[in-house]
């Protein structure tokens, strides 16, 4: 298996969904609080 | 008619027929145009709603009659001890209201008869309703003045003899064989046993209002 | 609790595109490492028409109880659904490139995604017209259950006609081709996947649809 | 209430016999769908007709050209039906008195009889200016009765639910269109095999469940988007 260039690929799409799934965190977190509020 | 006896002999000649609402709220967006609004009528009782303008009387009206969900709060309205739902009772009441049009296509007779049809009432009906409000059969429903056009919403409203009255400013608009034509055709009504909810901006110079709710803030 | 499930999600994911490189092999008649793209392509269209159909059932459950978060369920699913529809169809037009040298050929399954996605984008615009809350509920939820009676039909008769307007014949890509049992894997584990982050996205959107007016989340 | 089939058929034909009364009176939707069918037809046929379309072409693109002109027609005369009742607020007392289901049984046979009389005037001007040579005109009446039909019932549905809404115009084509367009791609293959004289195939059972499942879901969804 070439990992070169397909590591890349798998690579840059892991970074994003960690990030789109820290973002999707964050946001339940923030949620939660001004749900707290009402 | 005003029979002279007072209430508390009074005992409904009809199975009891009632209509109870409480807590109703209505908003439109951020604007709350009913808060909790609770009442009742009873067989031969009016109920008088007022208030200035823009206080919800329309609202509580259409609401009452099914035209409008309330957002909260409980409506029930028997007749003859028998719960209806919202779609019977919006199909058994008499609704008479300013934005009520008719087909101006077609002459008061083919209104009526239509809608007579709708109401499985015999269209005789509605002649001899036209009579007693005073309104040429057969005239375009379209080329009517404001004054008849109140009348033919009384004609319409009372075709399938309604247990259940609501009237939103009913006598606006009427000249005086017009208020006192319609005014006997009520007072028939609650003699035999019918109710009713009149909404009006100011108190009505009424034989007998049983009970009374005042929207104002 | 829920944090356990989120990781836990991440890491399914994760394996996913994993899995989509290196466990599953690159079975006859695909061209290069790029068509893996299917992994993809086809859940997010699974997961457009789970968007749908959740969105039909949380209607029929507003038309019943009135319930104003049943209305935001419901609008919120479609909104879901047509960006999984959107993004399908890049993918599947990505794919086609590849695959058929167009990016758009008139394929049965593009032609249908497409058409649904015209049909839910014309609820959000009826949404967009009502003013009054109790009406805009009732008349979207109508139209929401009106499109599962009839987008079916889409994907019923689009392929048949279709591939009568193509003389040549049409490789289906999902179904027709045999699947190695490891890509099945990974494709199933990645719709499981999708189907997942589906219904967090919703919850998240929900809630921030009913802080927004200001009442209580459910 | 269980309303008895004579009285709840009484009602239908009476919202039936009111919508053409009207019609008579003010001749609204006959103009409209009349000018509209033609106007259409003449621009598409004067495009079309100098080049003589091949026969070939003919049978690709005449019969879709043929529902395009219905399908614009009834987008344009149709959603009249509902959106004058909340627009003159004749919807009030309607709502108060009929039946729904009744209603929306009335109101769709007025739009069948007018779409079966847009299509009946229109399809043989349209073949006549096209010179399209029908094989088998009965497949064609199938086609166009099936295809009306759809065309009838699901506007009637969508012209109930914009009816309620602001932008009606507009609002309709882009709802209705999605809807419409599995039955159109049904009625222009009926037609095509019509007028080349094949058999009516798979198409034609399937427009016409097609037409089944869009009658009843108007049934069922008619009344909750009618009353509050």
């Amino acid at each position: 298996m070439v990992t070169g260039g397909i590591g890349w690929v798998v690579a840059v799409n892991l970074i994003i969904w960690t990030g789109l799934f820290l973002y999707m965190l964050r946001l339940g977190k923030r949620l939660r609080e001004m749900e707290k509020e009402k | 008619m005003a029979d002279g006896a007072g209430r508390q002999g009074y005992s409904p000649p009809v199975p009891t027929s009632r209509l109870v609402f409480q807590g109703v709220r209505r908003r439109f967006g951020r604007l709350s145009v009913l808060e909790g609004v609770s009442g009742e009528a009873a067989p031969g009782q009016v109920l008088l709603v007022t208030g200035p303008n823009g206080s919800g009387k329309s609202t509580l009206l259409r609401c009452l009659a099914g035209l409008l969900a309330p957002d909260a709060g409980s409506i029930e309205y028997r007749e003859d001890d028998r719960p209806l739902d919202t779609a019977e009772r919006r199909r058994r009441v008499g609704f008479v209201a300013p934005d009520l049009a008719f087909y101006g296509e077609l002459t008061v007779r083919e209104n009526l008869a239509f809608f007579a049809r709708l109401r499985r009432v015999e269209p005789a009906r509605g002649l001899a309703l036209l009579d007693r409000v005073g309104l040429p059969a057969e005239r375009m429903a379209g080329t009517l003045s404001s004054g008849m056009r109140q009348r033919l919403r009384w004609a319409w409203a009372l075709l399938h003899r309604p247990r259940l009255l609501l009237l939103d400013e009913p006598f606006q608009n009427f000249d005086a064989p017009g208020e006192s034509a319609v005014r006997g055709l009520l007072a028939e009504h609650l003699a035999d046993g019918g109710m009713a909810v009149v909404a009006n901006p100011s108190s009505l110079d009424f034989d007998h209002v049983d009970t009374r709710i005042d929207l104002g803030r | 609790m829920k944090n356990l499930l989120a990781w836990l999600l991440w890491l399914w994911i994760s394996a996913v595109i994993v899995g989509a490189f290196y466990y599953a092999p690159l079975a006859m008649g695909f061209l290069g490492e790029s068509s893996r793209i299917l992994f993809f392509h086809v859940p997010m269209a699974w997961a457009s028409f789970l968007g749908f159909i959740a969105a039909a059932v949380w209607s029929i459950r507003y038309l019943r109880s009135r319930n104003p978060a049943h209305d935001r369920a419901a609008a919120a699913a479609i909104e879901l659904g047509l960006l999984f529809g959107v993004l399908a169809t890049v993918t599947g037009a990505v794919w086609a490139r590849i695959m058929w040298g167009a990016y758009w050929n008139w394929d049965p399954r593009q032609t249908s995604i497409l058409i649904s996605l015209l049909f839910y984008g014309a609820y959000l615009a009826l949404r967009g017209a009502i003013d009054d809350q109790d009406t805009r509920g009732r008349l979207s939820a109508a139209y929401a259950i009106l499109g599962i009676v009839v987008t079916p039909f889409l994907f019923w008769i689009v392929p048949r006609i279709t591939y009568s307007l193509h003389p040549e014949p049409v490789i289906n890509a999902e179904g027709k081709i045999e699947m190695e049992s490891r890509m099945q894997h990974v494709l199933y584990a990645s719709g499981l996947g999708f189907a997942a982050l589906f219904f967090w996205m919703h919850d998240l959107a929900c809630r921030v649809a009913a802080l927004r007016e200001r009442k209580p989340a459910p | 209430m269980w309303t008895p089939a004579s009285t709840w058929a009484a009602e239908a034909l009476a919202v039936f016999v009111k919508e053409w009364r009207c019609e008579f009176r003010t001749r609204y939707a006959l103009n409209t769908l009349g000018l509209f069918a033609f106007t259409t037809l003449v621009v598409v046929s004067v495009n079309l007709g100098p080049l003589g379309v091949s026969t070939a072409q003919g049978t690709a693109v005449l019969p879709v050209l043929l529902w395009l002109i219905l399908l614009f027609s009834v987008a344009a005369g149709l959603p009249r039906t509902f959106v004058q009742e909340e627009e003159s607020q004749t919807a009030v007392a309607l709502r108060l008195a009929a039946t729904p289901s009744a209603l929306f049984c009335g109101k769709l046979l007025y739009s069948l009889t007018l779409v079966f009389a847009l299509a009946a005037l229109v399809t043989p001007v349209f073949a006549a200016m096209m010179n399209l040579t029908v094989e088998s005109p009965g497949l064609l009446a199938g086609a166009l009765a099936a295809g009306g039909y759809g065309l009838a019932a699901g506007s009637t549905l969508v012209a109930a639910i914009i009816a309620q809404a602001r932008s009606k115009g507009t609002l309709f084509a882009v709802l209705s269109f999605p809807v419409l367009l599995p039955l159109l791609l049904l009625a222009v293959e009926v037609t095509r095999n019509a007028v080349l004289g094949d058999a009516a195939g798979v198409a034609l059972p399937q427009l016409l469940l097609y037409d089944a499942s869009v009658t009843i879901a108007g049934l069922m969804l008619f009344p909750a988007v009618w009353n509050p």
